[in-house]
Protein backbone atom coordinates (compact mmCIF):
# COMPACT_ATOMS: atom_id res chain seq x y z
CA UNK A 1 0.00 0.00 0.00
CA UNK A 2 2.77 2.42 0.88
CA UNK A 3 4.18 1.86 -2.58
CA UNK A 4 0.95 3.04 -4.19
CA UNK A 5 0.90 6.15 -2.05
CA UNK A 6 4.49 6.97 -2.86
CA UNK A 7 3.92 6.31 -6.57
CA UNK A 8 0.94 8.68 -6.50
CA UNK A 9 3.03 11.31 -4.72
CA UNK A 10 5.85 11.00 -7.25
CA UNK A 11 3.43 11.28 -10.17
CA UNK A 12 1.71 14.28 -8.60
CA UNK A 13 5.11 15.90 -8.16
CA UNK A 14 5.89 15.34 -11.84
CA UNK A 15 2.54 16.83 -12.81
CA UNK A 16 3.07 19.95 -10.70
CA UNK A 17 6.60 20.22 -12.06
CA UNK A 18 5.57 20.05 -15.67
CA UNK A 19 2.44 22.17 -15.48
CA UNK A 20 3.74 25.16 -13.55
CA UNK A 21 0.20 26.54 -13.28
CA UNK A 22 -1.49 26.15 -9.96
CA UNK A 23 -5.17 26.92 -10.28
CA UNK A 24 -7.89 24.58 -8.97
CA UNK A 25 -9.03 23.36 -12.41
CA UNK A 26 -5.60 22.25 -13.59
CA UNK A 27 -4.62 20.68 -10.28
CA UNK A 28 -7.83 18.69 -10.11
CA UNK A 29 -7.19 17.47 -13.67
CA UNK A 30 -3.78 16.37 -12.41
CA UNK A 31 -5.27 14.51 -9.47
CA UNK A 32 -7.65 12.66 -11.80
CA UNK A 33 -4.77 11.67 -14.12
CA UNK A 34 -2.67 10.45 -11.19
CA UNK A 35 -5.51 8.35 -9.78
CA UNK A 36 -6.18 6.77 -13.18
CA UNK A 37 -2.46 6.08 -13.71
CA UNK A 38 -2.07 4.45 -10.30
CA UNK A 39 -5.18 2.39 -10.94
CA UNK A 40 -3.81 1.17 -14.28
CA UNK A 41 -0.45 0.43 -12.66
CA UNK A 42 -2.23 -1.57 -9.98
CA UNK A 43 -4.13 -3.51 -12.62
CA UNK A 44 -0.88 -4.22 -14.47
CA UNK A 45 0.73 -5.39 -11.21
CA UNK A 46 3.87 -3.37 -11.81
CA UNK A 47 3.98 -1.55 -8.48
CA UNK A 48 6.13 -4.03 -6.64
CA UNK A 49 9.55 -4.48 -5.13
CA UNK A 50 11.17 -4.20 -8.55
CA UNK A 51 8.96 -1.69 -10.31
CA UNK A 52 8.98 0.93 -7.60
CA UNK A 53 11.89 0.20 -5.24
CA UNK A 54 11.44 2.84 -2.58
CA UNK A 55 13.36 0.76 -0.06
CA UNK A 56 16.78 1.69 -1.43
CA UNK A 57 16.25 5.34 -2.29
CA UNK A 58 17.69 6.58 0.98
CA UNK A 59 20.70 4.33 0.78
CA UNK A 60 21.32 5.47 -2.80
CA UNK A 61 22.08 8.92 -1.41
CA UNK A 62 25.22 7.61 0.27
CA UNK A 63 26.24 5.63 -2.80
CA UNK A 64 25.93 8.33 -5.43
CA UNK A 65 28.68 10.69 -4.24
CA UNK A 66 31.17 7.81 -4.26
CA UNK A 67 29.99 6.76 -7.72
CA UNK A 68 30.32 10.33 -9.04
CA UNK A 69 33.89 10.52 -7.79
CA UNK A 70 34.72 7.22 -9.49
CA UNK A 71 33.12 8.46 -12.73
CA UNK A 72 35.15 11.67 -12.67
CA UNK A 73 38.41 9.80 -12.03
CA UNK A 74 37.90 7.31 -14.81
CA UNK A 75 36.69 10.03 -17.17
CA UNK A 76 39.96 11.88 -16.79
CA UNK A 77 41.85 8.68 -17.43
CA UNK A 78 39.92 7.81 -20.58
CA UNK A 79 40.18 11.38 -21.83
CA UNK A 80 43.98 11.27 -21.48
CA UNK A 81 44.11 8.03 -23.42
CA UNK A 82 41.93 9.44 -26.19
CA UNK A 83 44.05 12.55 -26.52
CA UNK A 84 47.57 11.19 -26.36
CA UNK A 85 48.39 8.29 -28.68
CA UNK A 86 51.44 7.37 -26.60
CA UNK A 87 49.28 5.97 -23.78
CA UNK A 88 48.34 2.44 -24.77
CA UNK A 89 44.88 0.94 -24.77
CA UNK A 90 44.38 -2.78 -24.28
CA UNK A 91 40.72 -3.70 -24.78
CA UNK A 92 39.71 -6.91 -23.02
CA UNK A 93 36.69 -8.91 -21.94
CA UNK A 94 36.38 -10.67 -18.60
CA UNK A 95 33.78 -11.87 -16.11
CA UNK A 96 33.45 -10.78 -12.51
CA UNK A 97 31.10 -12.20 -9.91
CA UNK A 98 28.20 -10.03 -8.76
CA UNK A 99 27.44 -10.82 -5.14
CA UNK A 100 24.07 -9.03 -5.03
CA UNK A 101 21.07 -11.10 -4.10
CA UNK A 102 18.31 -9.23 -5.91
CA UNK A 103 17.83 -8.30 -9.54
CA UNK A 104 17.60 -4.63 -8.59
CA UNK A 105 20.98 -4.82 -6.90
CA UNK A 106 22.57 -6.58 -9.84
CA UNK A 107 21.09 -4.03 -12.22
CA UNK A 108 22.51 -1.18 -10.18
CA UNK A 109 25.92 -2.86 -10.13
CA UNK A 110 25.92 -3.50 -13.89
CA UNK A 111 24.79 0.05 -14.61
CA UNK A 112 27.43 1.48 -12.30
CA UNK A 113 30.09 -0.44 -14.22
CA UNK A 114 28.73 0.92 -17.49
CA UNK A 115 28.48 4.49 -16.17
CA UNK A 116 32.15 4.47 -15.26
CA UNK A 117 33.89 5.15 -18.56
CA UNK A 118 36.49 2.60 -19.49
CA UNK A 119 34.25 -0.31 -18.55
CA UNK A 120 30.99 -1.46 -20.12
CA UNK A 121 28.77 -4.32 -19.02
CA UNK A 122 28.08 -6.54 -22.00
CA UNK A 123 25.99 -9.23 -20.41
CA UNK A 124 24.69 -10.48 -17.08
CA UNK A 125 24.54 -14.24 -16.78
CA UNK A 126 23.20 -15.41 -13.46
CA UNK A 127 25.58 -13.94 -10.91
CA UNK A 128 28.39 -13.34 -13.41
CA UNK A 129 28.81 -9.96 -15.07
CA UNK A 130 30.64 -9.85 -18.38
CA UNK A 131 32.60 -6.64 -18.72
CA UNK A 132 34.50 -5.02 -21.57
CA UNK A 133 37.35 -2.79 -20.42
CA UNK A 134 39.36 -0.25 -22.35
CA UNK A 135 42.59 -0.63 -20.44
CA UNK A 136 44.21 -3.09 -18.07
CA UNK A 137 44.02 -0.49 -15.29
CA UNK A 138 40.27 0.01 -15.62
CA UNK A 139 39.82 -3.77 -15.78
CA UNK A 140 41.81 -4.15 -12.57
CA UNK A 141 39.66 -1.45 -10.99
CA UNK A 142 36.57 -3.61 -11.48
CA UNK A 143 38.33 -6.84 -10.56
CA UNK A 144 39.21 -5.56 -7.09
CA UNK A 145 35.48 -5.86 -6.34
CA UNK A 146 35.24 -2.62 -4.39
CA UNK A 147 32.24 -1.43 -6.35
CA UNK A 148 30.64 -4.85 -6.01
CA UNK A 149 31.04 -4.74 -2.23
CA UNK A 150 29.63 -1.21 -2.09
CA UNK A 151 26.52 -2.09 -4.06
CA UNK A 152 25.96 -5.23 -2.00
CA UNK A 153 26.32 -3.27 1.21
CA UNK A 154 23.70 -0.66 0.38
CA UNK A 155 21.42 -3.20 -1.22
CA UNK A 156 21.08 -4.69 2.26
CA UNK A 157 18.95 -7.68 3.02
CA UNK A 158 15.61 -6.34 1.83
CA UNK B 1 25.59 35.97 -38.15
CA UNK B 2 24.33 35.09 -34.70
CA UNK B 3 24.45 31.68 -33.12
CA UNK B 4 20.76 31.11 -33.73
CA UNK B 5 21.23 31.00 -37.48
CA UNK B 6 24.42 28.95 -37.11
CA UNK B 7 22.43 26.38 -35.13
CA UNK B 8 19.66 26.56 -37.72
CA UNK B 9 22.01 25.90 -40.63
CA UNK B 10 23.90 23.15 -38.82
CA UNK B 11 20.72 21.38 -37.75
CA UNK B 12 19.41 21.42 -41.31
CA UNK B 13 22.80 20.21 -42.59
CA UNK B 14 22.74 17.36 -40.06
CA UNK B 15 19.25 16.46 -41.26
CA UNK B 16 20.46 16.31 -44.85
CA UNK B 17 23.44 14.16 -43.86
CA UNK B 18 21.23 11.77 -41.91
CA UNK B 19 18.76 11.56 -44.78
CA UNK B 20 21.61 10.55 -47.10
CA UNK B 21 22.80 8.00 -44.54
CA UNK B 22 19.28 6.56 -44.36
CA UNK B 23 19.28 6.11 -48.12
CA UNK B 24 22.75 4.58 -48.15
CA UNK B 25 22.64 1.95 -45.41
CA UNK B 26 20.80 -1.32 -45.77
CA UNK B 27 20.37 -2.43 -42.17
CA UNK B 28 16.78 -1.67 -41.18
CA UNK B 29 17.53 -1.53 -37.46
CA UNK B 30 20.07 1.20 -38.13
CA UNK B 31 17.58 3.01 -40.34
CA UNK B 32 14.97 2.97 -37.57
CA UNK B 33 17.49 4.57 -35.22
CA UNK B 34 18.45 7.16 -37.84
CA UNK B 35 14.79 8.02 -38.37
CA UNK B 36 14.44 8.68 -34.67
CA UNK B 37 17.38 11.08 -34.76
CA UNK B 38 15.98 12.73 -37.88
CA UNK B 39 12.74 13.43 -36.01
CA UNK B 40 14.63 14.70 -33.02
CA UNK B 41 16.57 17.08 -35.24
CA UNK B 42 13.36 18.38 -36.76
CA UNK B 43 12.14 18.91 -33.20
CA UNK B 44 15.29 20.96 -32.69
CA UNK B 45 14.57 23.02 -35.80
CA UNK B 46 11.01 23.62 -34.62
CA UNK B 47 12.41 24.71 -31.28
CA UNK B 48 14.62 27.28 -32.99
CA UNK B 49 11.56 28.51 -34.89
CA UNK B 50 9.67 28.90 -31.58
CA UNK B 51 7.06 26.28 -32.44
CA UNK B 52 7.15 24.61 -29.04
CA UNK B 53 4.00 22.52 -29.44
CA UNK B 54 4.98 21.11 -32.82
CA UNK B 55 8.46 20.32 -31.49
CA UNK B 56 6.88 18.61 -28.52
CA UNK B 57 4.75 16.38 -30.71
CA UNK B 58 7.65 15.65 -33.02
CA UNK B 59 9.92 14.62 -30.13
CA UNK B 60 7.27 12.42 -28.53
CA UNK B 61 5.63 10.85 -31.57
CA UNK B 62 8.27 11.07 -34.28
CA UNK B 63 11.32 10.25 -32.22
CA UNK B 64 9.66 8.09 -29.60
CA UNK B 65 6.57 6.16 -30.55
CA UNK B 66 7.26 5.61 -34.24
CA UNK B 67 10.72 4.22 -33.44
CA UNK B 68 9.12 1.70 -31.13
CA UNK B 69 6.52 0.80 -33.75
CA UNK B 70 9.22 0.37 -36.38
CA UNK B 71 11.21 -1.88 -34.05
CA UNK B 72 8.09 -3.89 -33.30
CA UNK B 73 7.60 -4.31 -37.02
CA UNK B 74 11.23 -5.31 -37.48
CA UNK B 75 10.88 -8.20 -35.04
CA UNK B 76 8.29 -9.61 -37.47
CA UNK B 77 10.26 -9.07 -40.67
CA UNK B 78 13.82 -9.29 -41.94
CA UNK B 79 16.61 -7.07 -40.68
CA UNK B 80 18.15 -6.32 -44.04
CA UNK B 81 16.70 -4.34 -46.89
CA UNK B 82 16.54 -6.27 -50.15
CA UNK B 83 18.94 -5.00 -52.79
CA UNK B 84 17.03 -2.68 -55.04
CA UNK B 85 16.26 -4.16 -58.44
CA UNK B 86 14.88 -1.09 -60.13
CA UNK B 87 16.27 -0.85 -63.65
CA UNK B 88 16.22 2.86 -64.06
CA UNK B 89 17.06 5.02 -61.03
CA UNK B 90 17.18 8.11 -63.24
CA UNK B 91 13.37 8.16 -63.56
CA UNK B 92 12.96 8.16 -59.81
CA UNK B 93 15.51 10.93 -59.49
CA UNK B 94 13.71 13.06 -62.07
CA UNK B 95 10.36 12.54 -60.34
CA UNK B 96 11.85 13.55 -57.01
CA UNK B 97 13.48 16.63 -58.46
CA UNK B 98 10.34 17.77 -60.28
CA UNK B 99 8.23 17.29 -57.15
CA UNK B 100 10.78 19.12 -55.04
CA UNK B 101 10.99 21.96 -57.53
CA UNK B 102 7.19 22.29 -57.56
CA UNK B 103 7.11 22.42 -53.77
CA UNK B 104 9.86 25.03 -53.63
CA UNK B 105 8.04 27.02 -56.32
CA UNK B 106 4.88 26.78 -54.23
CA UNK B 107 6.58 28.36 -51.23
CA UNK B 108 7.23 31.53 -53.22
CA UNK B 109 3.56 32.38 -52.83
CA UNK B 110 3.58 31.87 -49.07
CA UNK B 111 3.93 34.83 -46.71
CA UNK B 112 7.34 35.27 -45.13
CA UNK B 113 8.14 33.24 -41.99
CA UNK B 114 6.65 35.00 -38.98
CA UNK B 115 5.08 37.78 -41.06
CA UNK B 116 2.47 39.56 -38.88
CA UNK B 117 0.53 40.63 -42.00
CA UNK B 118 0.00 37.03 -43.14
CA UNK B 119 -3.67 36.11 -43.74
CA UNK B 120 -3.65 33.44 -40.99
CA UNK B 121 -2.85 36.09 -38.44
CA UNK B 122 -5.73 38.33 -39.52
CA UNK B 123 -8.78 36.11 -39.24
CA UNK B 124 -9.49 34.48 -35.86
CA UNK B 125 -5.99 34.51 -34.38
CA UNK B 126 -6.36 37.86 -32.57
CA UNK B 127 -9.45 36.58 -30.81
CA UNK B 128 -7.69 33.37 -29.75
CA UNK B 129 -4.75 35.34 -28.46
CA UNK B 130 -6.79 37.92 -26.57
CA UNK B 131 -9.85 36.03 -25.43
CA UNK B 132 -8.93 32.36 -25.03
CA UNK B 133 -7.45 32.62 -21.50
CA UNK B 134 -10.71 34.26 -20.38
CA UNK B 135 -13.09 32.15 -22.45
CA UNK B 136 -11.58 28.73 -21.84
CA UNK B 137 -9.40 29.12 -18.78
CA UNK B 138 -6.47 27.07 -20.07
CA UNK B 139 -3.11 28.88 -20.16
CA UNK B 140 -1.85 27.12 -23.29
CA UNK B 141 -3.46 28.70 -26.34
CA UNK B 142 -2.78 25.76 -28.62
CA UNK B 143 -4.54 23.45 -26.19
CA UNK B 144 -7.62 25.65 -26.01
CA UNK B 145 -7.82 25.91 -29.80
CA UNK B 146 -7.44 22.16 -30.25
CA UNK B 147 -9.62 20.99 -27.41
CA UNK B 148 -12.30 23.65 -27.37
CA UNK B 149 -12.62 25.89 -30.43
CA UNK B 150 -11.96 22.97 -32.72
CA UNK B 151 -13.12 20.26 -30.34
CA UNK B 152 -15.07 18.25 -32.92
CA UNK B 153 -12.09 18.26 -35.27
CA UNK B 154 -9.87 16.92 -32.53
CA UNK B 155 -12.45 14.31 -31.58
CA UNK B 156 -12.43 13.06 -35.17
CA UNK B 157 -8.63 13.00 -35.30
CA UNK B 158 -8.44 11.13 -32.03
CA UNK B 159 -10.91 8.57 -33.32
CA UNK B 160 -8.80 8.04 -36.43
CA UNK B 161 -5.61 7.60 -34.40
CA UNK B 162 -7.36 5.30 -31.93
CA UNK B 163 -8.62 3.13 -34.76
CA UNK B 164 -5.19 3.04 -36.33
CA UNK B 165 -3.67 2.10 -32.99
CA UNK B 166 -6.10 -0.77 -32.51
CA UNK B 167 -5.42 -1.97 -36.06
CA UNK B 168 -1.67 -1.93 -35.47
CA UNK B 169 -2.04 -3.79 -32.18
CA UNK B 170 -4.26 -6.36 -33.85
CA UNK B 171 -1.77 -6.90 -36.69
CA UNK B 172 1.26 -7.20 -34.40
CA UNK B 173 -0.54 -9.42 -31.91
CA UNK B 174 -1.89 -11.74 -34.61
CA UNK B 175 1.49 -12.36 -36.14
CA UNK B 176 3.03 -13.05 -32.77
CA UNK B 177 0.57 -15.75 -31.75
CA UNK B 178 0.93 -17.44 -35.12
CA UNK B 179 4.68 -17.46 -34.79
CA UNK B 180 4.44 -19.02 -31.37
CA UNK B 181 2.43 -21.88 -32.84
CA UNK B 182 5.09 -22.31 -35.51
CA UNK B 183 7.75 -22.51 -32.83
CA UNK B 184 5.91 -25.24 -31.02
CA UNK B 185 5.61 -27.27 -34.19
CA UNK B 186 9.34 -27.00 -34.84
CA UNK B 187 10.22 -27.84 -31.27
CA UNK C 1 28.14 31.65 -21.89
CA UNK C 2 25.40 29.72 -23.66
CA UNK C 3 27.11 30.54 -26.94
CA UNK C 4 30.23 28.70 -25.75
CA UNK C 5 28.20 25.73 -24.59
CA UNK C 6 26.25 25.68 -27.84
CA UNK C 7 29.40 25.79 -29.93
CA UNK C 8 31.04 22.96 -27.96
CA UNK C 9 27.91 20.84 -28.38
CA UNK C 10 27.78 21.57 -32.09
CA UNK C 11 31.43 20.52 -32.52
CA UNK C 12 30.66 17.28 -30.69
CA UNK C 13 27.67 16.74 -32.95
CA UNK C 14 29.84 17.22 -36.04
CA UNK C 15 32.34 14.65 -34.71
CA UNK C 16 29.55 12.20 -33.90
CA UNK C 17 28.05 12.54 -37.36
CA UNK C 18 31.48 11.88 -38.86
CA UNK C 19 31.41 8.49 -37.19
CA UNK C 20 27.84 7.96 -38.38
CA UNK C 21 29.05 8.39 -41.93
CA UNK C 22 32.26 6.39 -41.52
CA UNK C 23 30.64 3.30 -40.06
CA UNK C 24 32.05 0.71 -40.57
CA UNK C 25 29.47 -1.49 -38.81
CA UNK C 26 25.86 -0.52 -38.23
CA UNK C 27 26.52 -0.56 -34.49
CA UNK C 28 29.11 2.18 -34.86
CA UNK C 29 26.49 4.25 -36.59
CA UNK C 30 23.91 3.61 -33.89
CA UNK C 31 26.43 4.42 -31.18
CA UNK C 32 27.21 7.74 -32.85
CA UNK C 33 23.53 8.42 -33.46
CA UNK C 34 22.74 7.73 -29.82
CA UNK C 35 25.40 10.19 -28.71
CA UNK C 36 24.02 12.61 -31.25
CA UNK C 37 20.56 12.27 -29.72
CA UNK C 38 21.79 13.15 -26.24
CA UNK C 39 23.57 16.16 -27.64
CA UNK C 40 20.41 17.24 -29.47
CA UNK C 41 18.52 17.21 -26.17
CA UNK C 42 21.29 19.29 -24.69
CA UNK C 43 21.25 21.79 -27.54
CA UNK C 44 17.48 22.16 -27.27
CA UNK C 45 18.00 23.03 -23.61
CA UNK C 46 20.73 25.51 -24.53
CA UNK C 47 18.52 27.10 -27.21
CA UNK C 48 15.76 27.40 -24.63
CA UNK C 49 18.11 29.26 -22.31
CA UNK C 50 19.59 31.41 -25.06
CA UNK C 51 16.23 32.67 -26.22
CA UNK C 52 15.04 33.02 -22.64
CA UNK C 53 12.05 30.77 -23.28
CA UNK C 54 12.61 28.17 -20.61
CA UNK C 55 9.26 26.53 -21.29
CA UNK C 56 10.98 24.98 -24.30
CA UNK C 57 12.77 22.77 -21.76
CA UNK C 58 9.64 20.62 -21.74
CA UNK C 59 10.65 19.30 -25.15
CA UNK C 60 14.00 18.12 -23.83
CA UNK C 61 12.20 16.62 -20.85
CA UNK C 62 9.67 14.84 -23.04
CA UNK C 63 12.41 13.38 -25.17
CA UNK C 64 14.38 12.24 -22.12
CA UNK C 65 11.28 10.41 -20.90
CA UNK C 66 10.42 8.93 -24.30
CA UNK C 67 14.04 7.97 -24.90
CA UNK C 68 13.78 5.66 -21.91
CA UNK C 69 10.89 3.77 -23.49
CA UNK C 70 12.77 3.69 -26.78
CA UNK C 71 15.82 2.08 -25.21
CA UNK C 72 13.69 -0.51 -23.47
CA UNK C 73 12.15 -1.26 -26.88
CA UNK C 74 15.62 -1.67 -28.42
CA UNK C 75 16.66 -4.02 -25.61
CA UNK C 76 13.48 -6.03 -26.04
CA UNK C 77 14.11 -6.19 -29.75
CA UNK C 78 17.48 -7.80 -29.15
CA UNK C 79 16.33 -9.90 -26.24
CA UNK C 80 13.12 -11.36 -27.69
CA UNK C 81 13.42 -10.53 -31.37
CA UNK C 82 14.95 -12.75 -33.98
CA UNK C 83 18.00 -13.39 -31.78
CA UNK C 84 15.98 -15.21 -29.18
CA UNK C 85 15.63 -18.34 -31.29
CA UNK C 86 17.17 -21.21 -29.42
CA UNK C 87 16.51 -19.59 -26.07
CA UNK C 88 19.66 -17.52 -26.07
CA UNK C 89 19.61 -14.54 -23.78
CA UNK C 90 16.45 -15.48 -21.98
CA UNK C 91 16.49 -15.28 -18.22
CA UNK D 1 29.59 38.94 -5.27
CA UNK D 2 27.34 35.90 -5.10
CA UNK D 3 26.41 36.45 -8.73
CA UNK D 4 29.99 36.44 -9.95
CA UNK D 5 30.85 33.31 -7.96
CA UNK D 6 27.88 31.54 -9.55
CA UNK D 7 28.88 32.84 -12.99
CA UNK D 8 32.43 31.63 -12.49
CA UNK D 9 31.21 28.20 -11.41
CA UNK D 10 28.86 27.97 -14.38
CA UNK D 11 31.66 28.93 -16.74
CA UNK D 12 33.94 26.30 -15.24
CA UNK D 13 31.23 23.66 -15.57
CA UNK D 14 30.48 24.62 -19.16
CA UNK D 15 34.18 24.53 -20.07
CA UNK D 16 34.54 21.10 -18.43
CA UNK D 17 31.39 19.78 -20.09
CA UNK D 18 32.24 21.19 -23.50
CA UNK D 19 35.81 19.93 -23.32
CA UNK D 20 34.79 16.41 -22.35
CA UNK D 21 32.10 16.43 -25.00
CA UNK D 22 34.62 17.32 -27.69
CA UNK D 23 37.15 14.81 -26.35
CA UNK D 24 34.42 12.17 -26.44
CA UNK D 25 33.69 13.18 -30.02
CA UNK D 26 37.38 12.92 -30.92
CA UNK D 27 37.49 9.54 -29.19
CA UNK D 28 34.52 8.20 -31.11
CA UNK D 29 36.27 9.15 -34.34
CA UNK D 30 39.80 8.16 -33.38
CA UNK D 31 39.50 4.90 -31.42
CA UNK D 32 40.01 1.76 -33.51
CA UNK D 33 37.16 -0.67 -32.75
CA UNK D 34 33.50 -0.54 -31.89
CA UNK D 35 33.91 -1.68 -28.31
CA UNK D 36 36.57 0.91 -27.61
CA UNK D 37 34.36 3.62 -29.09
CA UNK D 38 31.61 2.73 -26.62
CA UNK D 39 33.87 4.03 -23.86
CA UNK D 40 34.38 7.34 -25.63
CA UNK D 41 30.64 7.72 -26.13
CA UNK D 42 30.05 6.87 -22.48
CA UNK D 43 32.52 9.53 -21.53
CA UNK D 44 30.71 12.14 -23.59
CA UNK D 45 27.52 11.12 -21.87
CA UNK D 46 28.68 11.09 -18.25
CA UNK D 47 31.02 14.07 -18.26
CA UNK D 48 29.53 16.39 -20.89
CA UNK D 49 25.80 16.44 -20.21
CA UNK D 50 25.75 16.71 -16.40
CA UNK D 51 28.16 19.66 -16.09
CA UNK D 52 26.38 21.70 -18.77
CA UNK D 53 22.98 20.98 -17.24
CA UNK D 54 24.39 21.80 -13.80
CA UNK D 55 25.71 25.10 -15.13
CA UNK D 56 22.27 25.96 -16.44
CA UNK D 57 20.77 24.97 -13.08
CA UNK D 58 23.14 27.37 -11.35
CA UNK D 59 22.13 30.12 -13.74
CA UNK D 60 18.41 29.66 -13.32
CA UNK D 61 18.48 29.77 -9.52
CA UNK D 62 15.67 28.37 -7.38
CA UNK D 63 12.84 27.94 -9.81
CA UNK D 64 10.78 25.38 -11.64
CA UNK D 65 13.37 25.42 -14.41
CA UNK D 66 16.02 24.06 -12.05
CA UNK D 67 13.82 21.13 -11.16
CA UNK D 68 13.06 20.44 -14.80
CA UNK D 69 16.77 20.40 -15.59
CA UNK D 70 17.36 18.10 -12.62
CA UNK D 71 14.73 15.70 -13.94
CA UNK D 72 16.29 15.75 -17.42
CA UNK D 73 19.67 15.09 -15.83
CA UNK D 74 18.30 12.22 -13.78
CA UNK D 75 16.66 10.59 -16.75
CA UNK D 76 19.69 10.91 -19.00
CA UNK D 77 21.77 9.47 -16.19
CA UNK D 78 19.45 6.50 -15.84
CA UNK D 79 19.13 5.82 -19.56
CA UNK D 80 22.70 6.28 -20.76
CA UNK D 81 24.09 3.07 -19.18
CA UNK D 82 21.04 1.15 -20.38
CA UNK D 83 21.65 2.44 -23.88
CA UNK D 84 25.36 1.59 -23.83
CA UNK D 85 24.57 -1.87 -22.53
CA UNK D 86 21.86 -2.41 -25.15
CA UNK D 87 24.27 -1.46 -27.89
CA UNK D 88 27.12 -3.58 -26.59
CA UNK D 89 24.83 -6.56 -26.34
CA UNK D 90 23.34 -5.91 -29.77
CA UNK D 91 26.79 -5.70 -31.32
CA UNK D 92 27.87 -8.88 -29.57
CA UNK D 93 24.84 -10.74 -30.90
CA UNK D 94 25.33 -9.15 -34.27
CA UNK D 95 28.77 -10.65 -34.62
CA UNK D 96 31.13 -7.81 -33.65
CA UNK D 97 33.93 -9.46 -31.72
CA UNK D 98 35.03 -7.59 -28.60
CA UNK D 99 38.41 -9.31 -28.48
CA UNK D 100 41.78 -7.75 -28.79
CA UNK D 101 42.97 -9.41 -31.98
CA UNK D 102 40.41 -7.60 -34.12
CA UNK D 103 41.98 -4.20 -33.68
CA UNK D 104 43.70 -4.19 -37.00
CA UNK D 105 40.59 -5.24 -38.88
CA UNK D 106 38.34 -2.23 -38.90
Amino acid sequence: MIRYVSLALVLMGIWLLLSGHYDPLLISLGVVSVVVTVWIAARLNVVDHEGHPIHIVLRLLTYFPWLFWEIIKSNVDVARRVLSPSLPISPQVFSVPASQKTDVGRTIYANSITLTPGTVTIDVRGSQVEVHALTTESADGVKTGRMDARVTRFEGES
Amino acid sequence: MNLDSVIDILLLAFMAVIAIAIVRIRDLFGIAMLFSIFSLLSAGVFTVMDAADVAFTEAAVGAGISTILMLATLTRTARKEKPSNSKNPAVALIVVFVTGALLVFGTSDLPRFGDPQAPVHQHVAPRYIEESPKEIGIPNMVTSVLASYRGYDTLGETTVIFTAGIAVMALLGMRRSRRREDDEEID
Amino acid sequence: MYTAAGLAILITMVLAITRTLLGPTVYDRILAVNMFGTKTVLIIAVIAFMSGRTDLLDIALAYALINFIGIVAVLKFFEYGEFSRGGRGRP
Amino acid sequence: MMESVLDLLSWALIVIGGAFGIIGGVGIVRLPTFFTRIHAAGMAETMCVPPILLAMMLQSGWSLVTFKLAVILGFLFLTSPAASHALAKAALHGGVSPHDEDIGRS
